[in-house]
């Protein structure tokens, strides 16, 4: 189903909101876009054969995602490529919530040539936790995957080729990480390889 | 931060070996020493009578043909191609890690400074991003001027690959042609937002500039002016035996694969998926014009080249149509002085000349985006070049990525 | 010592097959001067005739029109450093732009720009041609050698091979055409039988053939001189490593090809050798196809009339240059900046058309006749090497090969082969 | 030398020529097998066979002058440079040069000299004194006629070995053909 133009609960962005610029008191913000769940036929069969598993599908600002547990994860993207045809992984990434328990977020945004459909898989992983790699179903994974680990240090199993892409070899730390700091650089390889005492 | 050579001190890539074919191999420097090339597996073939060892040649960062800097470092036998590695990140700004420290309008420039070429596209995908996370929509006259502007530098993007594409592969005179005509290009966007390259066009929210007092003239003489320009370069390309010779069956991918490697644009359209963003999923008032999706045959260097040339046209097409039935009407939506989304995510995508860019946006309620990811076209095309080149000779590697089209500040973000 | 100059003077053979060493000398003088000069201005013709093919406007500042650029760069050659590789062999590194040279130009001994006028007459004029064109590979492999890195080892075994497969080809062709010289059957043009029969390999014999037997070889039996042609066009751009054969050069691969390492005048030496063996190599071609030093259309356009015709054609072409020049002068913008420019093109202007009204004072207009149409073919040629080089794309190296292998030889041997049977059927 | 008045090669200053042509080759035969490094000495070996060239035309043989330029120099020596260049040289460079039999290597080449002196002393009578005389119609003329005429059935079998040895060199180079 083509993705519809504004989730129905939304106030109807029609509706005059105070003059911009400089009015006095800042009316009350109207409620903003909320998750709603997201029931469709193939949502149905999945939450039938994992029940448990995918803890939650909705639909925010019309974009569905499913947020699964990390243990059936690989078996569902499988799932997903062959019997849904999600043929297109279009991207694979993190997002690192240092005060979580589960600190990383990991996404798959997947994309299906024949339903003309985007669906995201999000699953929450601690740091350190290995996830099984995607690229045996999408070889695109192969790259893509490569970079969370430069930039969060997250593990894939099965990974043919898992070292950093962006970064030299032998640079310490992950960058995307919140607590690396913004102008942090890896003093000790700097010294070594380029010869000057700081990066900054 | 940059890049310079991997972390241990001896250089961990024997630069090449000392000739060419070494009967005896002396001392397998390089199969020790390049745990770099791990997954290019550097055995020795069955013995012929006259064996050849492997020879590693490293092409790049600086190397003419190379569009940036990217290192690819191929493993020959003679003149063929076994496999090749390819070294990123020497443009690594970290764009994304900036992202969390700037405001959402702040951040509009950064996105230029990524594919420096279509730096319209990609400020066109950051603002319909946001625009979706605040839930606003761009008023009408905005977003007519937004596809003009974006097919104008589809255009342009298109024309500068062409020349250096046909300059790689050794014709000398297109290079000329696409940069005169793309001069014209830059100039109304010059006229319009003050800048040629990295134009930093468009605002969240709508257009920050009113289009300038002879704009619709000015595009309307451009679009007089091009198709017989266009003409021009198939006159000396499409049916030059050469270029022929060079191009066709070259750096083939096949359909299955250029999915499964998740490869998008005209790169894909060449090998036969009828798929174009602005169609499959129209945003920015891309469903209110009629023009056709080309698609190659079979996926060689050939098919891309002619589906980059028909878009050109119909790129035209597009622009001609917008500029007539262009309404008249405010430029910039609401938009509250001090930007704060709702806590939340949003994925939006658009057609960029290289394929689909896409940008996921986490906000966490605050003025600041809590993460941006960019899915770069380029850095995922540049993917294929392995599976496109296997097998072929090392000027075929030449031309292949000349026709990917990448741009290496898109590829290292 | 006086009489010994001048008895040669009515003789009607070259100074060469006269024995005389002193006309003999002064020819190599004239003829190894001319062609220096010749590739000073091919350089400027290439830069701005390319330059305007591709809608610029190419060297403009040093002199009006950038006449004077190949002075400035033959200047900045001379006077830059001249590096030689630590490790290189230094011996081979010194002596591999002298062979090429050497090569290049000992082809101009046998070039007839006249039937005197040419050095010597050997009478294996082409066999020698050939041989010596083939020395310079030897030249080019050992510059590859001996700058003693990788990539112009590489090219340089390209090109020496691309040049080892392309003089194949070219030999099938000059071959047939040879055998114009000889069989001159009748014919389905009604072209009377010339010659005593007995075919030739010197140059101006060759030539005198196509004047006797009414034809240029071009045109003889008629898709076969033709064909044969065509393959020697192809051959020769081949040989010289110019516009789509440009491989060995290749930047977008291997950064120069063999002369990588070399700065300064010995590079300057690769490029003299290259432009001398790209006008040798013409004047071959126009020797044997385009009727040497004939004009054109010597036989249907004949009579009195049309020769008086054919010979104002130097002095016109002169003139015609010399009101391009006052054009250039006219247009050259009024600012005093440009005052020394617009003087020094009004000056150019003036010597060419002094040279073109010379050119009409009949004695000159006799003598000058026959080495102005050689050049003038030849110069054709020229624009041919610069035009394919602004719209051809490079062939790739096994591409190149397999042109040359099995493309061009095939074809050339088919047409030695019917060019033999049909001189001897018709 | 009587003055030939004919249309063919007037003899100028041959004698001085004579000296110097073989004087070159000569020399660059010595060079040929005392140079250190193997280029150098494929380039003496280039030398001596141009000069052996311009002794062929001294003896009014033009067309094998110019076979001898295009063959011997231009072809098979740009083959002795290609292996030479290809063939991994470092080590060759490096061993001792010279072996210690050179003296015996002397002695057999004095025995050889004095052989050759003895037959031409011997024979003189089979080798008529005459001076080299410019032939009527051309050169390659003759030649052709003998290769086709008399020579035909050597000639052909001469051209059978040398693709027997073609063909064996691309079977032996290709890995697949």
């Amino acid at each position: 189903m083509p993705e519809e133009p504004k989730s129905p609960t939304l106030p109807p962005s029609g509706e005059p909101k105070s003059t911009a610029g400089h009015a006095p008191a800042v009316p009350a913000k109207p409620a903003g876009p909320v998750p709603i769940p997201w029931d469709s036929a193939m949502v149905g069969k999945l939450k039938g054969q994992y029940g448990s598993g995918i803890r939650e599908a909705n639909t925010y600002l019309g974009q569905n995602y499913m947020v699964v547990e990390p243990s059936i994860v690989s078996e569902l993207l499988q799932i997903l490529r062959d019997r849904e045809q999600f043929d297109y992984c279009v991207d694979v990434t993190a997002v690192h919530y240092p005060q979580r328990e589960k600190q990383f977020d990991l996404i798959w945004i997947l994309y299906s040539f024949p339903r003309n459909e985007r669906i995201r898989v999000k699953t929450m992983i601690a740091d350190g936790e290995r996830v099984p790699s995607a690229v045996p179903i999408w070889a695109t994974a192969n790259w893509l995957e490569r970079e969370v680990f430069d930039m969060f240090g997250i593990r894939f199993d099965g990974h043919p080729d898992l070292k950093r892409i962006l970064l030299p070899d032998g640079w310490k730390g992950h960058p995307l990480r919140k607590d690396y700091g913004i102008i942090q650089q890896d003093q000790e390889w700097v010294q070594a390889n380029l010869g000057i005492e700081s990066g900054q | 931060m940059g890049a310079g050579q991997p972390g241990d001190r001896e250089r961990p890539i024997n630069m090449t070996d000392r000739t060419i074919t070494d009967p005896k191999g002396d001392d397998p420097k390089t199969a020790d020493s390049t745990r770099f090339l791990s997954h290019l597996e550097l055995d020795q073939p069955d013995k012929t009578f006259l064996d050849s060892n492997e020879l590693v040649i490293n092409m790049g960062p600086q190397h003419p043909a190379t569009h940036g800097v990217l290192r690819v470092i191929l493993k020959l036998d003679g003149e063929q191609v076994l496999g090749t590695e390819c070294v990123i990140g020497y443009l690594h700004r970290g764009v994304e890690k900036i992202a969390e420290h700037r405001t959402y309008t702040m951040f509009n420039p950064y996105v230029d400074r990524m594919d420096y070429v279509a730096a319209v596209s990609n400020g066109l995908g950051y603002c319909e991003a946001v625009e979706k996370l605040l839930n606003i929509e761009a008023p009408p006259r905005a977003r007519y001027i937004r596809v003009i502007l974006t097919e104008l530098n589809r255009l342009a993007s298109h024309q500068l690959w062409l020349g250096t594409h046909a300059l790689d592969i050794g014709a000398m005179t297109p290079l000329f042609y696409t940069f005169r005509d793309r001069e014209e290009i830059l100039k109304i966007f010059e006229k319009y937002c003050g800048a040629r390259l990295t134009t930093h066009a468009f605002r969240i929210g709508g257009c920050q500039y009113e289009t300038y007092e002879g704009f619709e003239r000015d595009v309307i003489k451009f679009l007089d002016f091009v198709p017989p320009k266009i003409d021009e370069y198939e006159e000396l390309l499409t049916t030059n035996r050469i270029w022929l010779e060079r191009t066709k069956g070259v750096g083939v991918i096949s359909k299955a694969d250029a999915i499964a490697l998740g490869v998008t644009g005209p790169v894909l359209r060449a090998s036969g998926v009828k798929w174009d963003l602005r169609k499959a999923q129209p945003y920015a008032a891309y469903s209110d014009f009629d023009f056709e999706v080309p698609i190659g045959a079979n996926g060689d260097t050939y098919d891309r080249y002619s589906v980059r040339m028909e878009e050109m046209r119909q790129s035209l097409r597009i622009i001609r149509q917008a500029v007539e039935k262009i309404p008249e009407g405010p430029i910039m939506a609401k938009v509250p002085k001090v930007m704060k989304p709702p806590v939340g995510e949003v994925y939006h995508s658009i057609e960029a000349p290289k394929g689909e860019l896409g940008y996921f946006i986490v906000s966490d309620g605050s003025t600041q985006p809590y993460r941006v990811r960019v899915r770069p076209p380029s850095f995922v095309n540049l993917q294929a070049l392995d599976n496109m080149v296997r097998g072929a000779l090392v000027a075929d590697v030449i031309a292949v990525i000349g026709t990917l089209d990448i741009v290496l500040g898109e590829v290292d973000r | 010592m006086l009489n010994y100059i001048t008895s040669y003077l009515s003789s009607n053979t070259t100074p060469g097959q006269a024995g005389n060493v002193f006309w003999a000398l002064i020819y190599i003088l004239v003829v190894f001067g001319g062609i220096s000069v010749a590739v000073m201005a091919m350089n400027w013709l290439e830069r701005k005739a390319l330059a305007h093919f591709q809608i610029r406007l190419g060297p403009m500042r040093v002199g009006p029109h950038g006449l004077l650029q190949p002075i400035a760069d033959a200047i900045k050659l001379m006077t830059k450093e001249d590096i030689i590789p630590a490790e290189a062999d230094k011996f081979v590194f010194w002596i591999a732009p002298l062979i090429i040279l050497c090569a290049s130009f000992a082809v101009y001994i046998v070039v007839p720009f006249g039937p005197t006028h040419a050095i010597t007459d050997l009478n294996i004029g082409i066999l020698f041609m050939l041989g010596v064109s083939s020395l310079s590979v030897l030249g080019i492999v050992m510059a590859g050698w001996a700058s003693n890195s990788h990539y112009p080892l590489i090219g340089a075994l390209r090109s020496s091979a691309q040049m080892v497969s392309y003089e194949v080809a070219m030999g099938m062709a000059v071959v047939s055409a040879i055998l114009m010289t000889s069989l001159h059957g009748l014919g389905a043009y009604g072209v009377g039988a010339g010659t005593s029969g007995t075919g030739t390999l010197s140059m101006i014999g060759i030539v005198q053939a196509q004047q006797e037997q009414h034809v240029w070889f071009l045109f003889k039996f008629f898709p076969l001189g033709f064909i044969a042609f065509g393959i020697f066009a192809i051959a020769m751009v081949a040989e010289t490593n110019r516009a789509p054969f440009d491989l060995p050069e290749a930047e977008s691969e291997l950064t120069a090809g063999f002369h990588t390492e070399y700065s300064g005048l010995r590079w300057s030496l690769f490029m003299l050798g290259e432009y001398a063996a790209m006008i040798a190599v013409s004047s071959i071609a126009v020797t044997l196809w385009l009727g040497g030093w004939y004009r054109p259309f010597p036989n249907t356009l004949t009579g009195e009339t049309w020769d008086l015709v054919f010979s104002l054609f130097p002095g016109l072409t002169f003139l015609a240059l010399a009101a391009i020049a006052f054009v250039g002068v006219r247009r050259m913008p009024k600012h005093p900046y440009f005052r020394v420019q617009t003087l020094g093109l009004a000056g150019f202007g003036v010597v060419l058309g002094v040279i073109g009204l010379i050119l009409f004072v009949p004695p000159v207009r006799d003598r000058i006749q026959d080495i102005f149409w050689f050049v003038a073919k030849v110069a054709g040629f020229m624009y041919l090497y610069i035009w394919y080089r602004a719209t051809f794309p490079r062939y790739r190296f096994d591409q190149l090969m397999k042109v040359g292998w099995k493309v061009l030889l095939p074809i050339g041997i088919g047409v030695l082969i019917l060019t033999a049977v049909l001189g001897v059927v018709l | 030398m009587q003055e030939i008045a004919q249309p063919g090669m007037e003899p100028v200053a041959t004698t001085f020529f004579f000296y110097f042509l073989s004087g070159i080759t000569l020399v660059s035969g010595v060079f040929v097998i005392t140079r250190k490094s193997p280029v150098h000495s494929a380039l003496a070996l280039i030398l001596g066979l141009l000069a052996q060239a311009g002794l062929y035309l001294m003896l009014y043989a033009p067309f094998v002058a110019g076979v001898q330029i295009i063959l011997y120099a231009g072809g098979i020596m740009v083959l002795f440079l290609f292996v030479i260049m290809l063939v991994n040289l470092e080590r060759s460079q490096k061993e001792e040069q010279f072996n210690k039999q050179w003296l015996i290597g002397l002695l057999a080449a004095i025995a050889l000299g004095a052989l050759f002196v003895l037959v031409y002393v011997k024979g003189k009578s089979l080798f008529p004194y005459r001076i080299a005389q410019p032939i009527e119609n051309s050169n390659t003329q003759q030649i052709g006629v003998m290769l086709y005429g008399q020579y035909m059935f050597a000639f052909e079998i001469a051209s059978l070995l040398l693709l027997v040895a073609i063909i064996g060199a691309v079977v032996m180079a290709k890995k697949r053909i």
